[in-house]
């Protein structure tokens, strides 16, 4: 520990908003990585606006940090100028969550992409879903909002295997409150009484309350496939119940200790192009039980 | 002196609009309607209704709270923070402590006092309550965020208990807390309208001046006002919570924007001194049912954030030609030329 | 004036920012009384009552009522209602959208212990003043009817009609005959009469000096914020009033120009 | 007739207090000094302020326009579908067509007819304006996710272009956007202060029955305002896609409540009758500089949003206290209960 | 009144709703001519001038000015400044928070091609009339303080020093003495003398049926909404016109009741 004992400052890019549920592991595991390393985390928050995210970037260089762990949510081309001023100025990058594209920095996150793919199998692994079963995929269609790449590797799956799909964009309401997706899923699921099941990529929030969604639209446990992102108390429940399918986890938690392991590593050894897909979990019937505890913490 | 028009006796059906709510529940029913012949399938059974019933009281008891203040014309923005602050003392309590109606009572106290530390801050500093409360949500929101360390908890299993009958449970099919709904509905009708706080607010939203010089006492009727408004939003918050057995930290701020819009779709003029608390709960039903009524009736993916918007405008225009076509100038315009 | 009397002011000085309108102002005003108060514009007639009356905090001076001194820093309309003082502003005191009926009673309503207006009595008392005291007469107005669909005489009437209605020791009235016509004038004249012969007192500020002068005991005279004169009216007659008035102006420098 | 106090000559730092805009300016100065104290490191440097400087333009911009939407009595809320709609256009254009200045007219028209189709919904149609553009964000906003169909563009490339040296280019290190944001400022000023538009919207925020009595044209007053908070919002939105050389369809939301912020921490009275252009030009610094002072600062993640909070409110007092003690009840009583 | 008259109202019709304010009245105001327009509280009077004047529009019947049929859909208080027709309303119309200067040229500012103002040139013009025309001589009043700090007599004053500075062909004043002292009553007066040797028009909307009978040619009486007398003020003394006036009032049940 001596040895990288770092003295390094890091500006840490958290993505949404302090506590919320994308967004609690990853500040949780870049303090534990901070406290271990002894780096001054400087923490940003953005609620996951991408504007916000770029003018949290440039204030980030204004303050000539040792390194700078940024979120990918708007993209390569409008990164560029920030990127090259970084570099300019000597101070490392990183990015997670969300990748740069063509950029090769250290990334730490999901393939979002291959996250939405893998998310769409499970399901229809799962799920038994067969070609021709009707699903609604509830989600981010708005590129650079978070969840877009996610939403549109589940649906290149569906299309892939013949399933029939309908996209629906959730609104900024109901990203922030949860509860209010409630009814529009429960309209959606009365108007369309053949639904098979609902994939949700992206979103704890709304994954934790497909429960009430299938209950309140008289469906009865396993009667339609759900699947959903973020393991929280809630989607436990969910799954428990036999409400909620598959809930595939980020693991956020490393999204928030990795970047500033890395950062320390190649300011201090030069070690650079670190690259770890942090999707590896998911959850179902068969391990919520193992699981449950660690969520209790927010490490999960 | 003037002199009522000896003309033929009125228009029952224009007597019929004038009484209080009955425009603005003719433009709900009308958008019922529309929806049940879009959507059917989802319109013409029950589970939509019963969904809405379930859902819609947190927000809509907000909305009612709000009213009031907007007819003292004053601002709060910082309910989503109150809502969620109470959610989260119900939550730990339960979880920690097993409390049920102690953690009710806890979380009911902790949204007064944030509700009268915004009245303090509004009438003490003299910070027009706009700007004020929209500090105190961001103060509040933060305070939330740090004494629950950010995590969210879960509560399922609060589903057995008594509380959750009495708040969240279900009549058959019905869910109670429409009841508890209608019931700060008649709760506020009442205070606006027969009681003498509501006159207070009523005089204090229609001229400060006057209000002075009529003898309210002025801070004391604001504090009260906040500190009302924070038990609302509290009383929400704990039946948000007891329906999605969970708190987010996020919890109250997606109903921000409905919530404002809700009040004012209802017909409460924002310049204060009148109120139409009737208005609000149909305008809370209809900012409820429009996503869900497009959803159903297939609008295409990003269509329906326009429609959304359309039909807000739609609706307001639409009850205020019902009550009075003269209020909307373009159709006094319309009517003024043809009678010419 | 041997009892106590109902208000006193002692050196009473009221500044708005560095604006002057009241310098050491002593008066008193005593039992069954009609006081006139008169002078210029902004000589501070408005600003005494509102001090009087608890609208404003005096910045200086103590005052006392039926001999008790009054803590300015608590004291408010409201108090003033229960000290029994009733005042009709010069600047409208009616709440524009509200109806007639509530605005007869706004600040004391009739209510039930839970504090729930009895809506049905105060329709009919403000019914009763409206029709009976001020004297409305028009189809169109009726105790529903928002104020801000008044004529502006008629909104005086119903700020003189409250003044009548809660019975009190010292009425106020700030330039009450402003926009009334004829008959309705003569009705505020008979009510100052009424006052003094019901035994009760009152402070009445008016530009025609003629009215001041008819129905008063006692004339006061401001003078850009300072007390000009306080006799009894028999001391004076209106001519000697006049002429003192016009002497007043006189030596004003500027005024003098003109 | 009154008389000014002959007393001692007045205080001269009462006097400079009383010059617009130096009270909020003095706090604007003291939150950079205490946060130089707190984050030498960051606010020691130049390259902060360069980058406020960058970043801030676009929400000064915006709340110059809505404080003389305030200054009528009015609000607009659509102006974040605004932004996103001028970027959107100015992206497309330029992508698709090589359009520059083209492309800028094209987006700046488009948020002018935006802004006045706002003016028709509020005065023909006679919906009040915060509800009515309420609707418009969602509608505004529906219809430019509808037409980009969600996608987001990036015009990296624009970057060597004159237009964005003249729009975002820097002068050494200085980001010359800052200058326009100034500019606009000034003539924002001018024509509140100076101008008979201003006057007439002063009028119309005060007393609508006495502006029309004076003989204000009150609706082409109204559509004229809404259209040129249409025209700012528009030039915010290209600039800030000059700066970021993107267009995402969530553009300018994130600026919704920090506008409304700065407007009021500026002091501009929410009652309407009156505006402080040099207000919102500080109050705007303020609400963008608290964040990175903060997290500079080190504040840990969860107690940003409560300082953030209680900076807000500490501003306004203080902006209020500096002008006139008195304005503060708290203080008022304070010093009453000094004096005797 | 053999020319042309200034302006000529055709059976004018004024309705709030079920309320009817104005019935079928027909009146025409000559050149040079003062007229007195007389009423009870709430006959019609305010709302008259306000048809008149291109506040509201009426609700049937038609106006002329200088023979000029006037569209009343495209009537407004701008247009009827621009046929110089000016007014000083009863209810205030200056706003509050505004300073002097401002109020006296709001509508009709000094202004440069581009719509700048000259402030300067406003601020002494107003300081002008301030300190001649309606006589404030107060040093806490200066033209930068905003009307809401004045008190209702000064207020008053600067209303009708708006008017006395836009030359106009005809002014309408309704009840313009209203809180005025003494020796401002007298200013106003010469004042409405001066518009008939100054060749111009006025209307004059009094309750005090002495000063009307003093300065006016004609007289105009409103009763619930109708033209009830309109004759030379010379056809009648004061003691004839208040008679007339009384008999009004008795004729109505309501009020013979009391
Ligand atoms: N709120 C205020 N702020 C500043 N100055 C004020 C305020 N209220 C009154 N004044 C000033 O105090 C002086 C006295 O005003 P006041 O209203 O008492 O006069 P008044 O005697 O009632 O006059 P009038 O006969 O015109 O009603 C005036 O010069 C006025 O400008
Ligand atoms: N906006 C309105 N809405 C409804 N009724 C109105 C409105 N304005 C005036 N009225 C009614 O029209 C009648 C005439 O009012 P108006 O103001 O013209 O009277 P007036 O002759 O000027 O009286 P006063 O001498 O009291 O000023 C009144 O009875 C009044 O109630
Ligand atoms: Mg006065
Ligand atoms: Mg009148």
């Amino acid at each position: 520990a001596e040895a990288v004992d770092s003295g390094m400052t890091i500006y840490f890019q958290m993505g949404g908003n302090p506590g919320d549920t994308a967004t609690l592991a990853r500040e949780l595991g870049a303090r534990d990585a901070a406290r271990v390393l002894k780096v001054n985390l400087i923490e940003q928050h953005a609620g996951w606006d991408p504007q916000k995210m770029l003018v949290q970037a440039s204030e980030a260089i204004a303050a000539q940090p040792d390194a700078m762990v940024v979120m990918g949510h708007p993209g390569t081309d409008a990164m560029k100028s920030v990127l090259e001023k970084a570099k300019a100025d000597g101070i490392v990058v990183v990015v997670n969550n969300n990748e740069l594209p063509g950029t090769s920095l250290s990334y730490f996150g999901l393939d979002n992409h291959g996250a939405g793919r893998n998310l769409a199998n499970l399901t229809i692994d799962n799920g038994k879903l067969k070609s021709g079963n009707k699903v609604l995929v509830y989600g981010a269609f708005i590129e650079g909002a978070p969840g877009a790449d996610v939403a549109k590797g589940t649906t290149e799956v569906l299309k892939e295997k013949g399933i029939d799909f309908t996209t629906l964009q959730w609104s900024n309401e109901a990203v922030q409150d949860p509860a209010l997706s409630v009814p529009v899923l429960v309209a959606y699921l009365e108007a369309n009484p053949d639904t098979k099941a609902i994939i949700v990529p992206g979103h704890g929030g709304i994954t934790a309350v497909l429960d009430k969604v299938l209950k309140q639209a008289g469906k009865k446990p396993g009667e339609v496939v759900t699947s959903g992102f973020d393991i929280s108390s809630g989607a436990i429940q969910g799954v428990r119940d036999g409400y909620i399918t598959v809930v595939l986890d980020q693991q956020p938690y490393l999204q928030g200790f990795m970047p500033v392991v890395a950062a320390v590593l190649q300011k201090k050894y030069g070690l650079a192009g670190l690259q770890l897909n942090t999707g590896g979990g998911y959850l179902t019937k068969d391990n919520v039980d193992a699981l449950a505890a660690l969520v209790k913490d927010g490490i999960r | 002196m003037a002199h009522a028009d000896k003309g033929p006796p009125n228009n029952p059906i224009a007597a019929f609009f004038k009484i209080e709510g009955t425009p603005i529940a003719f433009v709900f029913l009308l958008l019922v309607l529309l929806f049940m012949l879009t959507a059917p399938r989802a319109f013409m059974g029950f589970r939509v209704y019963m969904s809405f019933m379930a859902n819609v009281p947190p927000p809509m008891i907000i909305a009612l709270g709000l009213t009031l203040v907007v007819v003292a014309g004053e601002m709060d923005l910082s309910f989503p923070s109150v809502v969620a602050f109470a959610s989260y003392v119900f939550c730990a309590l339960y979880q920690n402590y097993d409390m049920t109606w102690l953690a009710l009572l806890a979380a009911l106290a902790t949204g007064t006092v944030m509700g009268f530390v915004n009245g303090l801050v509004v009438t003490k500093l003299g910070i027009p309550s706009l700007i004020a409360t929209l500090a105190m949500l961001f103060l509040w929101g933060g305070l939330v965020t740090v004494v629950s360390n950010g995590a969210s908890l879960a509560i399922p299993d609060i589903e057995g208990e008594l509380i959750h009958s009495v708040f969240a449970g279900r009549i058959g099919v019905f869910p109670v807390q429409f009841l508890w709904a209608l019931g700060v509905a008649v709760l506020i009708w009442m205070v606006l309208n027969r009681h003498r706080f509501g006159e207070s607010l009523l005089f204090i939203g229609d001229n400060l001046k006057v209000a002075k010089v009529v003898g309210i006492a002025i801070d004391r009727e604001k504090i009260k006002l906040f500190t009302l408004m924070g038990l609302l939003s509290a009383f929400a918050g704990v039946l948000l919570t007891m329906e999605t057995t969970t708190y987010f930290s996020q919890a109250g701020m997606g109903y921000l924007l409905t919530v404002v819009a809700a009040v004012f779709i209802g017909g409460t003029s924002i310049f204060g001194g009148a109120g139409k608390v009737v208005g609000t709960v149909f305008g809370s039903l209809i900012v409820a049912i429009i996503e869900a009524g497009l959803v159903a009736s297939g609008v295409a993916g990003f269509w329906t954030r326009f429609f959304i918007g359309l039909v807000f405008i739609v609706s307001v225009t639409m009850n205020a030609a019902i009550e009075d076509p003269d209020k909307v100038p373009l159709l006094k315009d319309l009517r003024s030329r043809a009678r010419r | 004036m041997t009892s106590t009397p109902i208000v006193r002011l002692e050196h009473v000085g009221k500044k708005y920012g560095k604006v002057v309108s009241l310098k050491d102002v002593t008066l008193e005003i005593g039992a069954n009384e009609i006081v006139g108060l008169i002078g210029d514009n902004g000589a501070g007639k408005s600003t005494l009552i509102k001090v009087l009356t608890g609208v404003e905090p005096p910045t200086s001076g103590t005052l006392y009522v039926r001999g008790l001194k009054i803590d300015a820093s608590s004291y408010t309309v409201k108090e003033a209602h229960k000290l029994r003082i009733e005042t009709v502003y010069q600047d409208s005191s009616l709440g524009e959208k509200q109806p007639l009926w509530r605005n007869f009673f706004v600040g004391r309503p009739i209510t039930n212990r839970f504090g729930f207006i009895d809506v049905k009595a105060e329709k009919k008392v403000a019914e009763h003043i409206m029709r009976s005291t001020i004297g409305f007469r028009g189809v169109g107005i009726d105790v529903d009817t928002p104020v801000s669909r008044l004529s502006g005489g008629e909104r005086q009437g119903v700020a003189i009609g409250r003044a009548m209605h809660f019975d009190s020791d010292l009425i106020v009235l700030d330039e009450p005959t402003v926009a009334l016509a004829l008959k309705e004038v003569q009705k505020v004249l008979d009510f100052i009469r009424s006052i003094k012969s019901g035994g009760r007192s009152c402070i009445y500020i008016e530009h025609n000096i003629h009215h001041v002068h008819e129905v008063c005991d006692r004339l006061v005279v401001l003078d850009r914020g300072e007390i000009a004169l306080d006799a009894p009216t028999s001391s004076m007659t209106y001519l000697e009033l006049t002429n003192f008035l016009m002497s007043l102006h006189g030596r004003r420098p500027a005024a003098a120009a003109h």
